[in-house]
C-alpha cells in the first residue's frame, strides 16, 4: 500500500506542478490512522502536507467531481476499481464534465471498516500493518492480529470489481477475478416469509434518524433538488415522522437509483445507524439481472439500463415475485 | 454511596418500571440507542456512546404539537399536550448530561418551551460516569470531568457493581423508591476508578485542545477566514452530525394533513441542509461552506456569546466518529483555533 | 373473544385504480354504459399513460388509506404513445418483487391490461381484486398512523 | 397547563383591501371581535393557514389603533398565495408579538424622523409613522420617502395623500422608478431621489424596502452626513419559532425573529454578512 501511496503522491505532485491539472481530488490526513476525509489540493505543499492513501481511504471520490469538473482548468482524480463504476454512470448522465477529468485508477486492495474493528473490541487504534489476510492492528493497549475478510467494509468483502475507465493512466496491481456472491444476504431475506421479512426491515429502517447521508453520498443521488426537498411535493419531510414515512424514503430512494447504481456501497458505509442499505440496491439488481439479463451499471459511459429499455417479451408483474417469473 | 451487583440491575430495571418510565440505552437492530425499557430487552450500559444522544428524551426527533380542525372557514385548535408521566433517564454520560445543561438554556429560556419543559421536569437523570472514553472523546476542554458527579443520581460501573450516589431531592426519591434493592459501600473502588479514568483522560489525544480563539470578540475575524472553504469542500450536507449531536436543537415546524384535520409538529431540523433558510425570495446561506460554518460558529462563537462563554458542544466525539467523510469540530477547532492546537 | 368473521365481513377496503387515459378508463366507461358493476369503493384516477405512475404515486396512495392499488393500461403492444406500458411493465415488476422484499404483501398491489373495448374485462377485475383485497385485509404494513388519527 | 406561545390563537379577517396587484392588507380581529394583541411598532406576528404554513409578518397596523390588526402581505410564496386567495369571514391562526420594536418611546423621542421604504418595505414602517401621528408632540419633523416600481406599487396610497400629505410637519416625497401615465410626481429610485432631496444629516433615519436599495440608500445618507448610530433598518431571514429557539434566523451571536427586527445601522456592521 505505501508503495502504491507514494507513486500516487508522485505522480498528483508532476501534474499539479506542470500545470496539467490544476487541481487533485483525494484523500488528506486525519487527526487518527483511520480517518482521512476526501479534498480536494491546488497546490504540491498541500499535497506534501496532507496527501494520504491508506487502507482507510474507502470513500469514493467521484461525485465530487460533479462540482470540480465544472471549474475552471482539467482535475485529476484518484479512483479505486469500484469508483470507476460510479464515475462511468455520473459521465453517461452527463453530470460530469469528462473531458474536464483525468482519471488515476488506484489499487484498492479492500479498505478497512474502523466501526467493524472497534466491534472486535479494540478501542484507540493507532495503526495498521496488512499482510496478506492479517491485519495487525497496534493501539494504545496493544496490538492485536486480525483476520481481514472480518473487519473490511460491507462493499469490499464482495468485491469482484475491476477498473472500468478506458484510456487513462493506471496505478494498480494485477487483481485476482474472485468468485463472490453478493446477493447472499439479499437471498437469505428472500428465503424468508412475507413476516419475517415485513419484520426484519420495520426494526432496522426504525433506526433510521433520516440524516440523508445515504442519499448525500450516493453518486446516483445526483438530482439538483431531491423530490424529499422539494417543498411542493407533498413528502418532503425533516424527520421520520412515522414509520410509513422510514419506508416510503428508502423504498422511493432504493427505486430511483435501481438501474443506475453500481453498488457502489457508500450508503451502508456511511449509514450512522449501520442499517444494511446495500440488502435494498442490491434487491433490484438481483432481480434486474434475473428477469432482463445481466447488467452492471458503470461498466460504461454508454448504453441503457434495464429499466429504460424493454423486450415485448418481459414477464407480467403481477407474476414476478423474488425476482423470478411464477 | 450505595451499590448494586452488576447481575442485579435488572432487579432495579423492573423496579423502577414499576412505577415510572425508564429509557435507558438498548441495543437494537445492532445499535444501541435509548429505548422505553421493557422485559427482555438488551440493556448495554458498557456502550460509551449512543448512536443518538439522550436529547431526544425531551426533545424528541419528530414531536406533534397541536391539531387543528378546519370547517368552513373555521379553524379549531386542538391543544394535545398532555400530563407526562414521570421517566427515569439511565446512564446519561457526563457529557451528555451537560448537553442537556445547553439545551436547557434555549428550551427553558423566556417564554418557555412547554413541550420541552414538561418532559423535563417529569424526568429523573441518572448519569453513569465514563470509566473508559475514547480517542475520540474531549470532553475535558469544555471543563467536563467525566468522572464526577452529575444529574439526579450518579452512578459508576465496574465489573462487579453499579455504584449510586444520589445528588439531588429527585434523586433522594428514586433512591428510596429503590431501598431494598441498593447496599451501603462503594467509596474506595469508585474513587480508584475515578484516578485511573481521569489518568487516561488526561492522555486523550483531543483533550488539550485550545479554544482561547472562539470568543465572541474574534466573531468576524474567525468568520471571514479563508480556511472555511477548504475544510467544508468534502462536506456532503448529509445531516449525521447535526442529528446524532447532543446539543444540535434546531427544529422545522410542518404541517401534515389527514383525514380529520391538521396536525402541527415539529421534528429536528439541520442547518447542514440547503433548504434551512430558504425562503420565497432567496436564501441567507447558498453554499454548503456557508452552512457548514455556520454549524460550527454557532456552536463555538454565537451560542458561547449569548450564553456567557459556555460553549455548545461537550466533546462526545459522536460526530468524530460519524461524520461521513471524517469532518468534524476536532478539525475545525485544530485549523481555526491557533498554533496551540498543532 | 373477537367475533374474525364478523369483524371481516364489515371490511370494506379502499381500492386505487390508477388508469390510462385511451384504454382502461375507456374500458372503465364502457363498464359504466354497458351497465356493468364493479364495486363502488374502487377509486379511479386518471392518468394519461400507465408509464406516468411513479411508484411515489402507489405508496402515497397506501399512505392516504388505500388497502389495494391496482394500475390499469393498454394491452401491451397497444399503448397510445407506442412504448409506454413496456416500461411500466418492467417498473412495476421490479417495484412489486422489491415491495414483496419489504415484506408487503404480494397480492396488494397488481397490474391489469385492459382495452377501451374490455368492459366486461374491466368489470371483472375489480371485482376480483376487490375480493382479493377484502380476503386480504387492511392496508397495515404500508399505512400512515396519522391520517386515520381522529377517524 | 401552562401558557405555550407556539400555539397560536384563532384570528378572523374581518376586511381585505388590495393595494397593489400582489399586496393585500388583511384586517384581523379575534373570534371575539376584539384586537388579539398588544404590540409596539416594527413587531412582528406568526400568521399561518393550517396546512399550508406558517409565516412571519410585520405588523402594520399602529400600536394605537385599538380595534384591530393590519398585515400587508406580498404574494410571493406558498403561504401568501394561499393568503391572497382568502375571503373576508376567513379564520388565521395569529401569534405574537416578537421581536424587538423600533425605539419609538426613547431614542425618537424629540427627533426630526426620516423614513424611507421602498415597495413593501411600507408594512413595518406604516405601524412607527402612525403610532408618531398618534402622539404627534413627542416628536419633531417628520420625512417620508416612498418609492414603489410604479404608482400601481405604492402601498396604502389612500392613506399617504389623504392623511399623511396634510399632516402638520410632515413632508411626504413619493416617487415611482420609471415614468408612467398618470404620475406627475417624481420619477427615479429612492436612493437617488433621497440623495437630490438634501435632507438634513441630524434626522434620525429608517430604511426599509429591498436589500439592494437599502444598500445604496444607506450610503447615499451616509453621504449626505448621516450618522450610522441613527439609522435603523429591519431584516428579514426564514423563521419557524418566533422566538429564538428553532435556531433558522440566526445571524452571528443574534436572532432576528428575537433580537431583530430592527437593528441599528451599528449593529448590523458588528454582525457577519449573512442576510
Amino acid at each position: 500500500m505505501k508503495d502504491v501511496e507514494l507513486k500516487m503522491l508522485e505522480r498528483a505532485k508532476e501534474l499539479l506542478a506542470s500545470g496539467e491539472v490544476a487541481r487533485v481530488v483525494g484523500w488528506k490526513k486525519g487527526d487518527f490512522c483511520y480517518d482521512p476525509s476526501p479534498a480536494v489540493f491546488k497546490t504540491v505543499e498541500e499535497l506534501e502536507n496532507g496527501f494520504v492513501y491508506d487502507y482507510f481511504c474507502g470513500a469514493n471520490l467521484s461525485k465530487y467531481l460533479i462540482d470540480v469538473s465544472k471549474k475552471e482548468g482539467k482535475t485529476a482524480v484518484f479512483l479505486k476499481p469500484c469508483d470507476t463504476y460510479s464515475f462511468n454512470q455520473l459521465v453517461k448522465e452527463h453530470r460530469i464534465k469528462r473531458e474536464n477529468v483525468y482519471v488515476i485508477a488506484v489499487e484498492c486492495m479492500a479498505k478497512l471498516d474502523i466501526e467493524k474493528i472497534k466491534a472486535k473490541g479494540v478501542s484507540f487504534v493507532t495503526g495498521v500493518e496488512v499482510v496478506e489476510k492479517d491485519v495487525k492492528v497496534s493501539s494504545l493497549y496493544g496490538e492485536t492480529t486480525l483476520y481481514k475478510p472480518e473487519i473490511v467494509l460491507e462493499k469490499c468483502a464482495v468485491c469482484n470489481k475491476t477498473h472500468q475507465v478506458k484510456d487513462e493512466e493506471i496505478i494498480l496491481h494485477e487483481r485476482p477475478v474472485r468468485d463472490v456472491n453478493r446477493f447472499a444476504e439479499v437471498e437469505k431475506l428472500e428465503a424468508m416469509t412475507e413476516d419475517e421479512r415485513f419484520a426484519f426491515w420495520k426494526e432496522q429502517l426504525s433506526k433510521c434518524i433520516r440524516c440523508n447521508a445515504c442519499r448525500n453520498v450516493c453518486p446516483a443521488c445526483s438530482c439538483i433538488k431531491c423530490v424529499f426537498d422539494n417543498p411542493n411535493s407533498g413528502i418532503a419531510a425533516k424527520a421520520n415522522d412515522s414509520e410509513f414515512e422510514e419506508k416510503m424514503f428508502h423504498i422511493i430512494r432504493a427505486y430511483h437509483v435501481a438501474g443506475r447504481c453500481t453498488d457502489c456501497g457508500e450508503c451502508s458505509r456511511v449509514c450512522p445507524q449501520n442499517i444494511p442499505l446495500h440488502l435494498l440496491n442490491r434487491k433490484f439488481i438481483k432481480d434486474m439481472d434475473g428477469l432482463y439479463g445481466e447488467y452492471q451499471a458503470g461498466e460504461s459511459s454508454e448504453g441503457k439500463t434495464p429499466l429504460t429499455s424493454y423486450t415485448e417479451e418481459d414477464k407480467e408483474p403481477n407474476d414476478v415475485f423474488n425476482g423470478e417469473a411464477k | 454511596m450505595l451499590k448494586i451487583a452488576k447481575e442485579r440491575l435488572n432487579d432495579l430495571y423492573a423496579k423502577i418500571n414499576e412505577s415510572m418510565g425508564l429509557f435507558i440505552p438498548i441495543k437494537k437492530a445492532g445499535e444501541v440507542n435509548y429505548h422505553v425499557w421493557g422485559e427482555g430487552k438488551e440493556v448495554s450500559l458498557e456502550t460509551l456512546k449512543t448512536v443518538k444522544s439522550p436529547k431526544n428524551m425531551f426533545f424528541p426527533q419528530s414531536e406533534n404539537m397541536m391539531k387543528f380542525k378546519t370547517e368552513g372557514k373555521n379553524i379549531e385548535i386542538i391543544d394535545v399536550r398532555d400530563e407526562k408521566r414521570p421517566f427515569v433517564l439511565f446512564g446519561v454520560k457526563p457529557c451528555d448530561y451537560k448537553a442537556i445543561e445547553v439545551l436547557d438554556k434555549v428550551f427553558l429560556a423566556d417564554p418557555v418551551d412547554s413541550y420541552y419543559q414538561s418532559r423535563r421536569e417529569a424526568t429523573t437523570i441518572v448519569t453513569l460516569a465514563c470509566s473508559k472514553p475514547e480517542e475520540s472523546c474531549f470532553c475535558k476542554v469544555f471543563g467536563i470531568d467525566a468522572t464526577a458527579a452529575y444529574g439526579d443520581v450518579t452512578t459508576w460501573l465496574d465489573d462487579e457493581n453499579l455504584y449510586w450516589q444520589a445528588n439531588t431531592e429527585k434523586g433522594e426519591a428514586l433512591t428510596a423508591l429503590l431501598k431494598g434493592l441498593l447496599e451501603e459501600g462503594g467509596e474506595a473502588e469508585v474513587a480508584a476508578q475515578q484516578e485511573a479514568t481521569k489518568a487516561i483522560i488526561d492522555n486523550l489525544p483531543f483533550s488539550n485542545l485550545d479554544l482561547s480563539r472562539f470568543k465572541p470578540e474574534n466573531l468576524n475575524e474567525l468568520f471571514d477566514d479563508p480556511a472555511w472553504a477548504e475544510m467544508s469542500e468534502a462536506c456532503l450536507g448529509c445531516g449525521t452530525c447535526t442529528f446524532v449531536c447532543p446539543t444540535c436543537q434546531c427544529f422545522d415546524i410542518r404541517d401534515f394533513k389527514t383525514s380529520e384535520g391538521v396536525i402541527r409538529y415539529r421534528c429536528w431540523d439541520s442547518c447542514m441542509y440547503s433548504d434551512f433558510t430558504l425562503m420565497a425570495h432567496g436564501n441567507s446561506r447558498t453554499t454548503q461552506m456557508q452552512r457548514f460554518r455556520q454549524r460550527f460558529m454557532h456552536k463555538l462563537v454565537y451560542y458561547p456569546s449569548q450564553n456567557d462563554g459556555l460553549y455548545s458542544c461537550v466533546g462526545c466525539g459522536r460526530c468524530v466518529n460519524k461524520c461521513p467523510q471524517r469532518l468534524n469540530i476536532v478539525k475545525v477547532i485544530k485549523t481555526l483555533g491557533g498554533k496551540n492546537n498543532d | 373473544m373477537q367475533d374474525v368473521t364478523t369483524e371481516k365481513k364489515e371490511f370494506t377496503p379502499n381500492i386505487v385504480a390508477f388508469c390510462c387515459n385511451w384504454c382502461s378508463y375507456a374500458g372503465a366507461d364502457l363498464a359504466g354504459s354497458s351497465r356493468l358493476t364493479y364495486p363502488a369503493n374502487v377509486k379511479i384516477i386518471r392518468v394519461p399513460c400507465s408509464c406516468r405512475v411513479n411508484p411515489m404515486f402507489i405508496l402515497k396512495a397506501y399512505q392516504q388509506g388505500a388497502d389495494g392499488v391496482i394500475l390499469c393500461g393498454c394491452h401491451p403492444g397497444d399503448c397510445h404513445y407506442v412504448t409506454g406500458n413496456y416500461y411500466t411493465r418492467r417498473r412495476m415488476a421490479t417495484l412489486f418483487s422489491f415491495l414483496n422484499y419489504m415484506g408487503i404483501e404480494k397480492e396488494r398491489t397488481r397490474v391489469e391490461w385492459v382495452s377501451a373495448a374490455e368492459g366486461a374485462r374491466f368489470s371483472a377485475v375489480m371485482n376480483d381484486f376487490v375480493k382479493t383485497i377484502t380476503e386480504l385485509g387492511e392496508n397495515k404494513r404500508l399505512s400512515d398512523l396519522r391520517v386515520k388519527e381522529g377517524e | 397547563m401552562i401558557n405555550e406561545t407556539l400555539i397560536p390563537k384563532i384570528g378572523v379577517i374581518t376586511d381585505i383591501r388590495k393595494d397593489t396587484p400582489d399586496v393585500k392588507t388583511f384586517r384581523v380581529v379575534g373570534t371575539d371581535g376584539k384586537k388579539l394583541f398588544q404590540h409596539m411598532p416594527g413587531q412582528c406576528a406568526m400568521v399561518s393557514i393550517p396546512g399550508v404554513g406558517e409565516c412571519m409578518f410585520s405588523i402594520t397596523s399602529s400600536p394605537t389603533n385599538e380595534e384591530y390588526m393590519e398585515f400587508s402581505i406580498k404574494k410571493c410564496g406558498c403561504v401568501t398565495e394561499v393568503l391572497h386567495a382568502l375571503e373576508v369571514g376567513a379564520q388565521v391562526t395569529v401569534r405574537g408579538p416578537y421581536g424587538k420594536n423600533f425605539p419609538v418611546e426613547e431614542d425618537f423621542k424629540g427627533k426630526d424622523l426620516l423614513f424611507i421604504a421602498g415597495g413593501i418595505g411600507l408594512a413595518p414602517l406604516r405601524s412607527v409613522i402612525n403610532y408618531v401621528r398618534h402622539y404627534r408632540a413627542n416628536y419633531g419633523k417628520v420625512v417620508i420617502v416612498y418609492g414603489a416600481r410604479s404608482k400601481d406599487d405604492l402601498v396604502d396610497i389612500d392613506e399617504i395623500q389623504n392623511e399623511w400629505v396634510n399632516e402638520p410637519n410632515m413632508e411626504v416625497y413619493l416617487t415611482i422608478d420609471r415614468p408612467q401615465d398618470g404620475w406627475d410626481g417624481h420619477v427615479g429610485f429612492v436612493p437617488a431621489y433621497v440623495k437630490e432631496l438634501g435632507l438634513d444629516p441630524n434626522m434620525t433615519a429608517v430604511l426599509c424596502g429591498p436589500p439592494i436599495m437599502i444598500k445604496f440608500t444607506l450610503a447615499g445618507l451616509l453621504e449626505l452626513g448621516f450618522d450610522k448610530s441613527r439609522v435603523y433598518t429591519t431584516l428579514e431571514l426564514r423563521m419557524k419559532c418566533g422566538v429564538g429557539k428553532c435556531g433558522r434566523c440566526n445571524v452571528g451571536d443574534k436572532f432576528v425573529c428575537k433580537d431583530g427586527p430592527v437593528f441599528r445601522m451599528t449593529e448590523l456592521d458588528e454582525l457577519p454578512d449573512e442576510y
